[in-house]
């Protein structure tokens, strides 16, 4: 379960996880953009935490402002924690 | 049915090559240049098939009856036709979350991203 | 879905092959030593694929996403996998009489014996 925008929450089907999607700004402000189910996982390995942590560095899509997470336990994507390496000088 | 009354045995010469199967492919969205539109994942790990598909063709390998003759005929005459080929005989999805062409937050399902098993056809 | 935000083309090199199409492949029982249980028909046009599975894959090749993928990161790096490869993507069946291990003469519909098209998957 998690809790979408209109704080409302929804039963994930079996087997699948909780994501979310947060946009947080230069000056640290934080918009939460998408909430849901998971359905699908690529690598196995991914989503297993119980708690939403940011661990890859954000795609450059806005800056690179997104920030992305998904997790495995009830309504565990109302927030986000980060843990990715910063992005290397340029 | 398949068919399974098979002729000689094929005549494989040269180096036994390993046999089909899936073999593991990592795929890179940042590295393919999507992550200008692809928000997650990144990077998935897709798998793919490899490895040759030769008589007489072992049943987890699923043939079709076209793999079976075919294979059959490449093993008695090469020139004849290739053997079959080791492609993936189940695929499953992967969800996406994507911006698309109006900027808007996307999540989707595409379809047929992650080889699940290999076979000959 | 098809993935259709490409990255950079493929930097395809060497001769240029035949791509992946519908071919010939003239099927005689007979010499597959299967005569001794087929009454009719003694052969068949099967047909094969054959040819290049090379980037960008065209839309009448109806590749799967994985397909698009794989071939996309063959382009750019061959030895990451190999490119996907040209299999039978319609198959039909043919109608065979034969006598079956009780003597009986038995008319059957045998699957998936004909190519009707080709793919890269």
């Amino acid at each position: 379960q998690y809790e979408e925008q209109r704080n409302t929450t929804i039963r994930c089907s079996k087997g699948s996880r909780c994501y979310g999607l947060w946009e947080k700004t230069r000056d640290g402000e934080i918009h939460l953009v998408k909430q849901g189910c998971w359905t699908h996982i690529g690598d196995q390995q991914e989503c297993h935490d119980d708690r939403c942590v940011v661990t890859t560095t954000p795609s450059q899509i806005q800056n690179g402002t997104y920030r992305f997470c998904c997790c495995s336990t009830n309504m565990c994507n109302v927030n986000f924690t980060e843990d990715f390496p910063p992005p290397s000088p340029t | 049915t398949a068919l399974t009354r098979g002729g000689r045995s094929g005549g494989g010469s040269g180096r036994r090559k390993t046999r089909c199967s899936r073999r593991q492919l990592h795929v890179n969205f940042k590295e393919l240049g999507w992550d200008d539109w692809i928000i997650a994942p990144l990077d998935y790990e897709a798998h793919h098939c490899e490895g040759v598909c030769d008589f007489p063709l072992r049943s987890h390998l699923e043939p079709t009856n076209h793999a079976i003759i075919q294979t059959l005929m490449n093993s008695m005459d090469p020139d004849s036709s290739p053997p079959s080929c080791c492609v993936p005989s189940k695929l499953s999805p992967i969800s996406i979350l994507y911006i698309d062409s109006g900027n808007n937050v996307v999540y989707k399902q595409y379809e047929d991203m992650v080889v699940e098993s290999c076979g000959c056809r």
